[in-house]
């Protein structure tokens, strides 16, 4: 079977193939082979390092949406036990690209809710390749409210290309329910925790995706349009998404620096994918150690602090008379 | 009754001086409008607040004219006008982003595409603010965010009925993931703002798109639009080019989100400010049957 | 032009149509015309008196759904000055079968809310014939808890023969719409006022059909459900809805003495439609009455009384040991 | 994994004695199941919930065995049994309501078709309440309003996690407008009990419809149905006569409920009680992270 692999991937599976080819292979020599192996080993494994770690913003995005990168449901049976599927929003449907419902992180009783992506064409159709309609960010309302009033710490996995932009979409009310999710997460007494497993796709993504404490992904990105959507603005096509991915500054990296996210998790070289059971582990770890620093706040106060948080996101300057006050603060605190 | 019917008995306005209509004359004295296509007088175009005289299409206003047309004459004390754009990710693609931050102030006169502060709307003190298509396609970055913010906070604080009129593209791309937040911030002034029981009026003018009307604009107890403006999340080109199809007719217009559920009603800017008062007489907060 | 009629009216629709002939009718003997004319005028009001003074409850039926009746509209358009109609439910759709919004009841500003029936088949198909979908429910409730934010008593005309039952009503979740009108309106701590003033028709009717005042015209009908639908289930078949209006106790004379509803508001002979200023006229002063009698009542006790009044909606006996207690408080109290 | 998949996986029970099952024998030992057509041995059902071993269909459960199936053996006590219908509107048609009673009354041993009281779920205090369809259709009218009610109140002033399980098929006809205002009653007390922060799970067995699907049983935090439960406001015979039109197949199951977002879960009856403790475990307001 032919593995998936983005162009700047070729070189390192060619190699790789080789190498299976050659174990494969009955030879009598023995002894070539089994050097020949260790040989391509070696180069195999320096290529991958030269491949995988100096990733180009454009990259990681390819890598976050790798079809083979494991997504919500993954990571909610990883990391938590006992999860009870909750459905529907009460309205209009049960929207298959959000999903979400109680589980157990440790001995803490939680709600999770995440974009979830299929894993092949037949799932993807199903779950709109986790590109959310109005109900979906309404069911996440209600699973919200659930948190808040049986007093759940609220986890989201944040994993879409976007909020779906459709005719139905737009008909339902896109915006409003994306609204009405800003506002309620804003104010929910309850611990909010959000991880970025794969795509951050603009106010699709942010409807579930802020909080106390934003963890993401090493080859995950977050971004204000997707570079193709950015690239069609600046450059007028398609084409250029690599260069919008270098200027929107939409690595983790990147947005640590900038004060936007609190935590990142590594992934190993090539991406999650390549080893997913250490991944949860590494962001469970984190969602427990998150979850435990909160747990401490009064929850009054968390939601102020989580206003706090939002209020200092902003780079502007005042002059006022002759004196300049710059707000940098996303820069400095946090 | 519906409002709309009740408007639509109004008088028409009339063009001024009609006979002058047809004539062919320099630019600056005419505009051609793009609802009939006529050429329209400019001078009268102004005093009917840029409402075409023929066909009620609503040319766009700027926030200074958006201020100025709700709040009782010499009322507006205008707050946080210095408040600047900076450059966090140090943008640049085709343009630089602080080139065209100085194009956008030369233009509009404004440091940011929002005009914020306080007024009076028939005698009643509100907060109010309006943004400006003009800059930078009435996007919304940091200082719009924040202005938006310090407006609906200083409602909060002083008890003041909140009023904004919306008018964007979304989301600044060019400050990226800082304008995206600016999303959850204004949302969450909205959700203080809503425990003081004072009322918050959105007004959508054309357009209203993306990361704007997913958040503070969609969030107001009444949303008002201009007739014919396009209000939704995704842009239609956005979205023709992901369904592969033709946009029907009036798709995304002030009519169609009406008839949709989105919005309350739809108001000839000439009747705005009238509504506006009559609205605030209903919604502040002066307790049951007095 | 032919004058719409039930069959009871029918003889009394004739007696005035020759009436109006002779009335036209140009003749040498002015005399004997003029002694025809009032002695065919002595008739019909005979006959009027006699047709509309004992109706059985299926004419009343009738009457509250007489196509020239007027409509919550109309009574907003009388009642009321200042009203400023609000729409959508900000969900899905705008719902034209119910209609809402600000208005003032002399000084007294407060929000309405109705069942909205068309005046002639175009409007009753916009309408839907004043039957609701689930998007009527939910932009009711919106209106409540606008009312409920800016303490505005919030009044309502009941006018509807039922919730509309159809595929896509039962899609978009009719019967939680309904429910959740409801749970606010019990909760509401404002005023609520209720005006039957056609058919109240079933839980569509009640949703937004009870409070701390249920006011009823004479010949408008309060059910469980439609004469219609209870003949077909006791019957099997259209057949005896003037039998089942007889048993299902529908009218406004038997529901206050079952002490469901609060007050009567008489009609001219004939019906509202003989007499819509006068009916607007009695109906505002019964809400204007109500109003200042509300209040006076501190708003928490109003939503307590409110409970009350609810909670003690029952009949039924319960045997402890020897002692039997029989709740009919709804006969006696109030 | 959603849940339903993870109880697709459960073990299916397997039929008691499969070698008899095609025999001809005399009523009341065999009964022909709905779901598969086959004749189902009556003890082997009994002891399986009554649920098909062949097809998984869910046969009728009375009151009393839902409150037994869901509460731990020997904790339930039931409250209010004695609480006894009235004849308020003397109501006759084919059928005097007080006959329609006595048999109702006969048929199932309850004085009315819904049955209260307090017990045990995994060793967890809950008020729970079953409606019973076998009396007048689960039809509500003052006793079951009644009864509800009080359980609601119950549960909220001693604070106890709330469990209902319905099947009716609406309000009680034979009371009038009185039957009507339960549906009001029982959802006020609903909104009195939401305050307590204390949890309520409604259960929809088939079929659930009407006057009960729109209030309470629509009202709770998570709402969970038996699979294939015919869930809706108007029934399916009233729908065609309005829309002059066959219904879809599948219409208003519990599965239509669950795709357009009515319900929480579809659960099999053999699985019910272990994920109602399952839920219950989660909602204890224990407040966050212990
Ligand atoms: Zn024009
Ligand atoms: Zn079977």
């Amino acid at each position: 079977m032919k593995r998936f692999a983005y162009d700047f991937e070729r070189p390192l599976v060619e190699l790789e193939t080789k190498l299976d080819e050659l174990k494969r292979l009955e030879s009598a020599d023995k002894q070539d082979i089994a050097f020949q192996i260790k040989y391509l080993e070696d180069q195999i494994q320096k290529l991958r390092v030269r491949t995988y770690s100096k990733l180009t913003p454009w990259q990681k995005v390819q890598l976050a949406r790798h079809p083979e990168r494991p997504r919500t449901a993954d990571y909610i049976e990883a990391i938590f036990t006992d999860f009870i599927e909750l459905h529907g929003d009460r309205i209009y449907r049960d929207d298959p690209a959000i999903i979400g419902g109680f589980a157990r992180l440790g001995d803490t009783r939680v709600m999770v809710v995440g974009h979830q992506k299929g894993r092949n064409t037949k799932e993807n159709v199903f779950r709109n390749f986790g590109m959310p309609h109005p109900e979906g960010y309404r069911k996440a309302r209600r699973l919200m409210r659930l948190a808040n009033k049986f007093k759940l710490p609220f986890i989201t996995f944040v994993d879409t290309q976007g909020a779906y932009p459709g005719i139905e979409a737009e008909e339902r009310g896109q915006a409003t329910a994306i609204a009405e999710d800003l506002l309620e997460l804003s104010a929910l007494a309850v611990p909010v925790i959000v991880a970025v497993i794969g795509e951050g796709g603009s106010g699709g993504a942010l409807a579930i995706g802020f909080g106390d404490r934003i963890i993401m992904l090493e080859n995950s990105y977050y971004s204000v349009i997707t570079p193709e959507g950015c690239a069609s603005i600046l450059w007028d096509g398609g084409d250029g998404a690599d260069r919008a991915a270098e200027v929107l500054g939409l690595t983790a990296d990147n947005l640590l620096k900038l004060g936007i996210i609190d935590i990142i998790v590594k992934e190993p070289l090539g991406g999650a994918h390549h080893g997913p059971a250490l991944v949860a582990r590494d962001l469970k770890r984190e969602l427990e150690k998150s979850l435990k620093e909160l747990g401490r706040v009064d929850l009054a106060e968390l939601v102020e602090k989580r206003y706090s948080k939002l209020r200092n996101v902003g780079f502007y300057h005042q002059e006022t008379g002759l004196a300049k006050t710059l707000n940098l603060n996303t820069l400095t605190s946090e | 009754m519906p409002i709309g019917e009740w408007f639509n008995k109004q008088k028409k306005p009339t063009p001024n001086n009609p006979s002058l209509e047809k004539r062919a004359v320099p630019d600056g004295v005419w505009e051609k409008c793009k609802g009939c296509n006529e050429p329209v007088y400019i001078k009268g175009l102004e005093k009917n607040h840029k409402v075409c005289p023929k066909c009620d299409y609503h040319f766009p206003f700027s926030a200074q004219e958006r201020v100025n047309h709700l709040t009782d004459p010499g009322t507006f004390d205008e707050l946080w006008a210095d408040l600047s754009p900076e450059d966090p990710l140090h943008f640049v693609a085709d343009k630089a982003y602080i080139d065209s931050l100085d194009i956008a102030r030369d233009k509009t006169g404004l440091n940011d595409a929002v005009v914020c502060g306080t007024g009076q709307v028939n005698g009643r003190q509100v907060a109010v603010g309006a943004m400006d298509f003009g800059f930078i396609g009435g996007s919304m970055g940091s200082v719009v965010g924040e202005k938006i913010t310090r407006l609906i906070e200083l409602a909060t604080d002083d008890r003041l009925p909140l009023i904004i009129t919306s008018s964007s593209g979304g989301a600044r791309m060019q400050e990226g993931m800082i304008s995206l937040m600016q999303m959850a911030k204004t949302s969450a002034a909205v959700a203080r703002f809503n425990k003081s029981g004072m009322p918050y009026i959105a007004i959508l003018a054309n357009p209203t798109t993306g990361g704007v009307t997913a958040s503070f604009a969609s969030l107001a107890d009444i949303i008002i639009a201009e007739p014919n403006a396009l209000i939704g999340f995704a842009g239609p080109r956005v979205i023709e080019q992901t369904i592969r199809q033709k946009l029907p007719k009036g798709f995304q217009t002030a009519e169609f989100n009406l008839s949709h559920g989105m919005i309350d009603m739809i108001v000839n800017r000439l009747e705005m400010k009238q509504i506006v008062a009559r609205l605030l007489d209903y919604l502040e907060p002066k307790g049951v049957a007095q």
